[in-house]
């Protein structure tokens, strides 16, 4: 027999019928939830099965829902619609101004807003997220301006960042966000070491990193993973498995791997995976993870599944490589329509309220982005001091930039 | 002949090469089923089939250290970074090891591979999609380091680079990719269509490695650039009217130090162009060549003209990307001395 | 309850009782030997246990000593004797040798010897293996010439790296030993690459990366399973657990891993744990996993349990970090004392033979060590051309170097 | 005052530092309970605790992105690299990340870190033990770069480093570690018992970064070095007998040029030496500077002393290494023409 390699693809492409045959879905209360130091439980088991609380017909059921108890009431559902509706009056706003060439890219989160949002809501403040470009939401969740995130999108005056980054590479200490940094991967281990720091000066904060399926190939998830294991920080270690990676199907970042979760088990470190369109069961699985943190019981691993429904970018076009109708397949359904089926069945909301709300958060978009847009677009742009671009590269500017300016003529 | 963009002939390089060579393979993040987030291995593996051309992990060192087990059995991989600005992670493969093997098995083993990787400003990509950092690489003994300015030569200097028996660093100015960009971001955009550098033989042919080519000749200073910065050259010379001839260096390890010097010892006055910051960026290297070589032939100081010394502004980038005003008045500069 | 850190410390330091206490050893025969596609086994029973074939009384025992059968026959079990000699003979003499400034450096691999000599009787030629500095052993066991191991040590004309690398950085392609590096790790990913071209070109012959319990914690430890997981290549992912890097004790880079094997599991990856002094148990599991890879069934991790019982190299002295005696404290014997003993169980053996043919070994390497002097030591160097470093740089040497040979002045 | 190798100024450096500042974390591998390859950090766990000082994972990459992370919150750690040569897999976190952290947040975030690495060869330890690797540091905006070449500037220069608020590469010249070295391996080594340089004061004091040190006055030829160089250059200053004067650079980036500039316009003449290959080395950055600011106070080209562009070679250290009879030549060669 001979040596023939193996060359990893996808359930379906172009032209193809979406097929998640292979996709088990467990029923909510598979997985008990277990003690917070996770002794004596089968980490296999909490790696390889899918912690859920929403059932298909949007009841709240199983030990999930029982250990969320008040943190899942009225106040947080609707809480969690607000932040999921902002978001996508946002993402079609903004989506809008790109192809009108106001700002120079977007990038939307559509159908993985449930994990940001239910995962920063049982965050306290002081507490530090290292986020990727794909959880905007964890700033509409803390509550950040509107005003300041539209102002970084449209690099003009209002942007807190000066225009220095990329549209949607945010950064918000106050508001615990982590400067992005657009190098996939690099800020994973980075978050360890803040939790380190935590822990170092006692401050009882907690850190939380971020990473998609395709960077878990990145060598910093394995430095972190490591990290994490070897000094036990308050960190908890976010992997939203959104199934795609640009073009490429998180089969290539997994290879033989069950679930990414499961690369937690080699290195001792407690490892859960989440339905992440599952609002409630973010919910409960982000109060655990962090309670575990906070309580110093240390790291946790938490692989979100959810769907990229949206394409990667505004330079991206999915069709080429996957099929069209693939998002209505996922098995984990929408995050939004999940909720808002479970908000009406408790009798919080309803489907009027439901378009009439979409309808305020598309104006209050609106309406801020008037504002912004005031201070200028791609296609009108603010002036900004050239000499400006030689500020805080460190904290005094040295002469070598003294003199580079005095060169430039300004 | 063909008028290509220089993607197609970037393309065309690769297809002429896995073509005629079995032991040609093409790897990188979303090369293969997608054809590349540039389109630049586009079709590839649908023509020679998986094996030949495949998606790799978001692991750089990952790529690059398969590739180097692979050329050092004799296979000749050719991988892409999806952006030079993430070259990073595999500078330890690439610098300690993929440059050493043959040296330090004294030829037992060696390393013909090529890592390609779009580079440069203009696009609007902020500091993680617009760095240049071939100086880098050119500080490693054992790398080569090329980077075109045209389609036709893009395709020559990558079918030589994948045959070459060392390790080639091949940055491909991004800006440049589908037109000649002469530093004007709000001029509208040309193709390749009316430039003679877009027609390019369509089966395998080379271009040396370490050949400089005189873009225009010139009697009262001499222009020294590569990628982008030849346009914006072209540009600042229309603009002063000076009577600059222009050498794009094309290979800047190794170097082709000849053309510089017979250039510099008949103008006298010499600028350097280079999109990158400026400390120890490769002009650096170019003027302490040429104070060496033509010490008592110039006539003024060298004039370096490059990226500022800070990263790489998003929307800013138009006050650091530089352009054929500051070509100018380096020229200017560089004559009056 | 405040977050604390966790700072992993070894069980004895100097002073202290050695302590291995914390060690499980299983008898031979608790782990069956798996079907080679190694489908439906537990991953976890064999990524954290323990395969054996010698008993504590020398006998061969269990399913792993079946599967061995004649690969493990008299004539095997003298060439381990006769490997492991001649590299005692080979360590003692070089480390004198160092010791008596005649080469500039030195690293000896006392107590590991059985892993690289037996893994190395099981590869055929046209394998290659991507060594540590710590396995010439693997060199000894392909009969290479001594005086070409020896003449690299003392950077002399015998020396077919002329004096480029650092001793004990052999390289020797001929013999499957592909060039080391001295970066630790960055080899590991490379023997992926060279396994993967065996499977493009199907040539039928297969790689085998080696590398340190510390250096796994390196970034290429994850970028070589992770791109064995996603091809699946014909290549064995060696782990050399000799407990210690330099003086830091394997516990820093395994964290709250139980095992390095169990790393595998996360990647889908089949992985064993094996007695790495117990001979005829590395015969077998070496020719388990090389059978695997050379009927396609893919890669294999081999975590080798063994003991650094001599100190890093000649610039260290373990005196400083662990106890004097935890060698001989080390629950899995010395290598040659357990084939040793077997052997003379089997009857082709004995306590004077023994005797003998280490002195036979001694003399042999002195006898070649004096051919060697005589081109060279560190003492009393020989001549060799400076612009011989400006060749082999490059296939052909470039302008630049050219002009500096000039200005070197020759 | 106390007399000190380099050794224990740099450990006395990080004594003092842990002692005043609760901030200070120090880290790396076989740092904590051992003290370090070269016992930098020997006794430190011990009188701090495990928690201030302790054993990394064999990851540089982890490392510095752990320290960036506890940086970022407003600690100040200062890690560990056992030598220069396996800095690279740390590259990316280095130059993507801490390099611009403070800049991309636009000040919200800081990383006031300390990189330390032992560099440079002369202990035949091979292309893997003896790299100086200072020039691709100085490319990076956002990182300052340092190397001292006594005890006392170590001390001064690295306490300096700790209380920078921006990331600092600190280079060690391990060849010098034990006492100054002047270029010949057969001479028997001297201690720093006998140099000026070695008298260090107990507490804690700082030498600024960007200020280099005149070593030696002197009219003929100026003399721009660091490190072990230095030693290497008066030896040569002393074989020629030429009155050259003497600059140790200390901090590379930023640079002093001023200092530079002022001996260059009175000499007229320079020579420039490093250790490091030299393509792209950090000579390159100096001669280009100097050609700009000093042109015509120039009577001779800019002689550049550096290692060849070969992989730091194990047997052949010498015939690599530059010692001071290149040096000596290329004195004479800038004073002849
Ligand atoms: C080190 C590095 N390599 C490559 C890229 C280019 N890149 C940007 S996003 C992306 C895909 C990331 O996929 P995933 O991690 O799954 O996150 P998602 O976009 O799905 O949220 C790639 C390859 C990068 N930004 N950084
Ligand atoms: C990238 C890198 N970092 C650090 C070192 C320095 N170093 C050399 S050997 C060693 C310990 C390696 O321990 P291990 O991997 O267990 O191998 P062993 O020496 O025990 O065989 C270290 C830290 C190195 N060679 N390469
Ligand atoms: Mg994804
Ligand atoms: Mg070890």
């Amino acid at each position: 027999m001979s040596t023939k390699l193996q060359f990893r693809s996808p359930s379906a492409r172009p032209g193809d019928v979406p097929d998640f045959s292979q996709f088990h879905v467990s029923a909510p209360g598979e997985l008990p939830v277990p003690d917070l130091r996770f002794d004596a439980v089968n980490p296999w088991k909490y790696a390889t099965g899918l912690i859920r609380v929403l059932d298909s017909e949007g009841n709240a059921t199983g030990p999930w829902a029982d250990y969320l108890g008040d943190d899942g009431d009225d106040n947080a559902i609707l809480l969690g619609l607000k932040d999921i509706m902002k978001m996508r009056a946002i993402d079609a706003r903004m989506q809008n101004a790109q192809r009108q060439g106001k700002i120079t890219f977007y990038l939307q989160c559509t159908g993985e807003e449930a994990i940001g949002s239910g995962f920063q809501r049982m965050l306290s403040s002081g507490d530090m997220n290292f986020p990727t470009y794909r959880q905007p939401i964890l700033l509409i969740a803390a509550d950040y301006p509107l005003q300041s995130l539209l102002g970084q999108l449209y690099s003009n005056q209002l942007d807190p960042l000066q225009g220095r980054q990329l549209p949607t590479m945010h950064s918000a200490r106050d508001y615990g966000f982590f400067t992005i940094s657009g190098n996939l991967g690099t800020q994973y281990v980075q978050s360890v070491g803040w939790a380190m720091a935590n822990a170092l000066t006692n401050n009882s904060k907690i850190a939380a990193g971020w990473i998609g399926d395709g960077a878990t190939a990145s060598n910093d998830f394995h430095s972190a993973l490591l990290s994490a294991s070897v000094y036990k920080p308050p960190v908890v270690l976010n992997i939203v498995n959104n199934q795609w990676a640009i073009s490429t199907y998180s089969g290539i970042a997994s290879g033989n791997g069950v679930t990414f979760a499961a690369r937690g088990i080699g290195y001792g470190l407690p490892a859960i995976r989440v339905d992440g369109n599952d609002y409630l069961a973010v919910l409960a699985a982000s109060k655990w993870a962090i309670a575990r943190a906070r309580k110093g019981y240390g790291p946790t691993i938490i692989e979100w599944l959810t769907y990229r429904a949206a394409a990667h970018s505004t330079s991206d076009d999915p069709s080429a490589y996957r099929p069209k109708n693939e998002a209505d397949a996922w098995p984990l359904g929408d995050p939004l329509d999940r909720l808002k089926t479970h908000a009406i069945k408790q009798g919080i909301w309803s489907k009027e309220r439901h378009t009439q709300a979409e309808a305020e958060f598309i104006a209050e978009v609106k309406e801020v982005q008037k504002e912004v847009e005031a201070h200028g677009t791609l296609i009108d742009p603010a002036s900004m001091s050239p000499a400006g671009i030689f500020r805080g590269v460190y904290e005094k500017i040295p002469p070598h930039l003294n003199r580079q300016r005095q060169e430039m003529g300004y | 002949m063909t008028n290509m963009t220089m993607i197609e002939a970037i393309r065309s390089a690769m297809d002429v090469m896995l073509d005629s060579d079995p032991g040609v393979v093409v790897m990188g993040q979303d090369v293969g089923y997608f054809g590349g987030v540039f389109r630049c291995t586009s079709g590839l593996q649908e023509k020679y089939g998986t094996p030949r051309v495949f998606d790799t992990p978001i692991n750089e060192s990952a790529i690059v250290g398969m590739a180097i087990g692979m050329a050092a059995q004799g296979m000749k991989p050719c991988v892409e970074m999806q952006f030079a600005d993430y070259v990073f992670p595999a500078f330890d493969q690439i610098t300690q090891e993929a440059a050493r093997i043959r040296h330090r098995s004294n030829g037992q083993f060696s390393c013909p591979m090529v890592i390609r990787m779009p580079t440069g400003g203009g696009i609007y990509g902020g500091q993680t999609h617009s760095q240049s950092p071939e100086a880098l690489f050119t500080h490693v003994a054992g790398l080569k380091v090329v980077q075109p300015s045209t389609p036709r030569d893009a395709k020559g200097l990558l079918i030589a680079a994948m045959n070459d028996p060392d390790p080639v660093i091949f940055l491909e100015p991004k800006r440049i990719y589908n037109g000649p960009f002469y530093g004007d971001h709000s001029a509208e955009s040309i193709g390749w269509g009316s430039h003679p550098g877009g027609d390019v033989e369509d089966d395998l042919f080379t271009i040396p490695l370490g050949k400089a080519d005189i873009r225009r000749a010139g009697n009262e200073v001499t222009i020294l650039c590569y990628g982008t910065m030849v346009y914006v050259a072209e540009r600042a010379t229309e603009k002063t009217g000076i009577d600059a001839e222009i050498i794009d260096l094309r290979s800047l390890l190794p170097l082709d130090l000849d053309t510089i010097t017979a250039s510099i010892k008949k103008t006298g006055r010499c600028v350097v162009v280079h999109e990158a910051t400026r400390t120890s960026g490769f002009g650096a290297e170019l003027i302490a060549e040429i104070q060496e070589a033509c010490f008592y032939h110039l006539e003024a100081p060298v004039q370096r003209v490059t990226g500022w010394d800070v990263p790489y502004p998003h929307a800013q980038e138009w006050d650091y990307f530089p352009g054929p005003d500051r070509v100018s008045r380096a020229m200017r500069r560089a004559l009056e001395a």
